[in-house]
């Protein structure tokens, strides 16, 4: 933007305003688009309104000429085009306004780009993020509903809510759901509901309609007062080919009512299930258990036990009594055997002693030795008288012969060994004679040769 | 026989659940075992009969700052 | 005949396995026997005759009697 | 005659084999023997008799009679 | 004549073994013999009549007579 | 007169045997059978003495007099 | 007058009954014959003593006389 230099001659408002005007009608005619605020048809006919947008506003004028041709007066907050002829100034009021002659709703196109833009602005404040968005609580003591009065949607959340659950507890705050006021109607309604302690979820409903119908659901006062809600909302608005701003705050959005009952209250068919299956497996696991329990008592059942007890210790009293009835029998026995043996011995030994008579035999030898020597000696004096028998048988003397010897004591055997007057002895039997020798007559002849 | 035992749909239905768990419970005595069947069935009993509830609870609730100055005009719901 | 003994069902089947088990043991005295036997006999009854009453109680509890009563409360708003 | 001894089934019977075990062994003094005798028929007919009484015990048990009485207890339900 | 001597049954019996083997030895004096003999007729009488009271008393406790008396304790059950 | 001559009875019954073997023998001569037939003799006569008072004595042995006395002790019953 | 001579009574007579044999020899000298003669004398002489002293003790032996003594020792008893 370029500076102009002040001018330095002073001009009065009314120069001022007349130089504006001139401006002005340079300017002509055109089309401006904004959002209506105040409007009225006075009584004159003529119709007051403003159009402004987020910056400014301008106060336009339609004079009954043109004023009678519009049946249905715009609605605060509702975009139109306002074609005008000219700007006309006020001077007296130090305002302008424009001579509109007719006027339109505002397209589509537009209305979906400012849609878009607050969209745009909310993300960018964070409102959209799920992580900041309340859990939907599961078994909601109230539900709040918003919607219109008589609605079908009314009827329709109020249907599947008690279609899926039959006790659930609704509390209704009918709101205006299109037209200027609507904003300002469905943000009361949701804080008198979120003020009320009982009501755990909001279920935000309306019917389907066109982009400008829906217009409210988009806007940003609502979309910023639902986010500044405790109570978590849930969105249920009709079918749209975009959907409204509300459903990307919301804790949650439903396309149909019976999405919307899903999302807050919990499915009666369902918790029948659960409590069937509960019920089920209890029922289950409680006949299990008897039938456990029983099969360890039966398990554990007492079985004749004792019959083996009593059985084997039978059988140890019965062996140890057959070894000692048998010891009985024969304790003594074998001692009486060794007593009988050693007294056996003792006789044998008794028996066995020499007796006197032993020595009868060896008297009678003794005996036998004498009488063989009294027989001997007797045969020795046999023997002894033949001996003597035939010595004596020998002995010349008791055959008559002599023997001569001489003085000395030999024996003469020959004459010559004498001389007459020799002293001889001579022996014959029974005796010796002493004799002289008288004479010696040698033999001539040998008598014997 | 006792006074009813009084519990919410919530709470009865997590008891009913906590009984059919601790019925799993291995240490179990019988006689808790009978007990919690006694009063899981009565639960189920008083749950499913709550689940049937006929009347239904509807309250209409006046916007708090009623704004009288609505011109009315209540468009139709398409 | 001596007192009864009071004893709760969990801990009755525990002594009756118990006293099983020790049945089984080798060393066992006749008189320890016959106590046991004892015991365990009339353990056996008394646990059977306690099983068949939870049994009828089970019945009775599956026909939906005698079941503990309960009353699902709607939540108040208060 | 002296004092009757004392002496439990199981120290009986142990005391009745060894008894017999050492009467088996060939250097008992007869004095010693017919000692052991005197005991050992002693215990015999003792433990014998001890046998007898506990089969018919055992026979009573069979028959349900004599057992331990056991009353089961159900905890009161609070 | 002397003192009577005294003496155990097994070892009179082996005693009068130990004589009946050395009597059965050839180089026995008539003197010893006869000492022997002595000594062991007196031992056989003795053992003969202990042996005798001996089988008395078998036959006693063969019929159950004279017996050592026993009681069997049973533990009292507590 | 020369002194007895000392000698045990076995020796002397040893001796008497030899003399008898000894007589039997041809070749003796008369002297030696004089002298020996003197101590056998001699020999026969007091063997046969001594055997007649051991005579007496078996036959008190037989009698069972003039016995040792023995007296068996038994051990005391404890 | 010569040593006498020692000779047996057997030798004695055996040389007794030699010389008479030789007595009966032809060619014997006469102072041969002398000798024998004077020696059969003497031995003859003395066997024939000898034989009556042999006779007058054997007769002493069997009247019991002129035996050798004994006296049989009895081992004294310990």
């Amino acid at each position: 933007m370029s500076q102009r230099p002040v001018e330095a001659v002073a001009q009065s408002p009314s120069a001022i305003w007349r130089r504006i005007g001139g401006s002005l009608a340079e300017l002509g005619g055109g089309v401006v688009e904004g959002e209506v605020q105040a409007c009225k048809r006075a009584p004159s006919g003529h119709i007051y309104m403003d159009l402004a947008d987020d910056e400014a506003k301008v106060a336009c004028v339609i004079w009954k000429e043109h004023a009678d041709r519009i049946t249905t007066l715009p609605e605060p907050g509702q975009l139109i085009q306002a074609r005008f002829s000219r700007v006309r100034t006020y001077p007296k009021g130090g305002s302008i306004s424009l001579e509109v002659n007719a006027i339109r709703a505002a397209g589509e196109g537009e209305l979906l780009r400012r849609v878009e833009e607050t969209l745009t602005r909310l993300i960018a404040d964070g409102l959209t993020d799920a992580a900041r968005k309340p859990p939907l609580p599961r078994h909601p003591r109230r539900i709040g509903l918003v919607t219109g009065r008589g609605s079908d949607a009314e009827a329709d959340v109020l249907r599947a809510i008690w279609d899926r659950y039959p006790p659930a507890r609704i509390s209704v705050c009918h709101a205006l759901v299109q037209g200027v006021h609507a904003v300002a109607s469905l943000v009361d309604a949701l804080g008198t509901l979120d003020a009320d302690p009982a009501v755990e979820v909001i279920v935000l409903a309306r019917g389907g309609g066109s982009v400008e119908d829906l217009l409210p659901f988009s806007d940003e006062r609502l979309c910023r007062a639902i986010a500044a809600l405790s109570t978590p909302v849930v969105t249920s608005i009709g079918h749209t080919r975009q959907r409204p701003n509300c459903d990307h705050v919301a804790a949650a959005c439903a396309d149909v009512p019976g999405r919307a009952a899903e999302l807050v209250v919990p499915s009666a068919e369902e918790l029948r299930t659960r409590i069937g299956h509960a019920v089920e497996i209890g029922a289950g696991l409680a006949y299990g258990q008897l039938r456990d329990t029983a099969a360890r008592i039966d398990r554990s059942a007492m079985r004749p036990a004792g019959e083996a007890v009593i059985g084997s210790r039978t059988s140890r009293v019965t062996l140890a009594g057959r070894t000692l009835d048998h010891r009985v029998g024969t304790a003594t026995s074998a001692i009486d055997l060794r007593l009988r043996d050693g007294a056996d011995a003792l006789r044998t030994a008794l028996t066995a002693l020499p007796r006197p008579e032993h020595l009868d035999g060896t008297r009678a030898g003794l005996e036998a030795s004498a009488t063989a020597l009294a027989h001997r000696l007797t045969l020795g004096h046999a023997q002894l008288s033949g001996a003597q028998r035939l010595i004596r048988a020998r002995d010349w003397r008791e055959r008559g012969f002599a023997l001569v010897r001489l003085p000395g004591g030999a024996i003469v055997h020959d004459v010559g060994a004498l001389a007459a007057g020799e002293r001889i002895t001579i022996q014959l039997k029974g005796g010796v004679l002493d004799a002289s020798i008288d004479a010696v007559h040698p033999d001539e002849t040998e008598p014997d040769a | 026989m006792t006074e009813p035992q009084h519990v919410t749909f919530e709470k009865g239905l997590a008891r009913l659940e906590e009984i059919a768990e601790r019925l799993g419970e291995a240490e179990l005595s019988v006689e808790e075992t009978i007990r919690l069947l006694r009063e899981g069935k009565g639960l189920e009993q008083a749950l499913r009969a709550y689940l049937e509830t006929a009347e239904r609870d509807l309250q209409e609730i006046e916007a708090g700052r009623g704004l009288t100055t609505f011109v009315i005009d209540r468009p139709t719901d398409a």
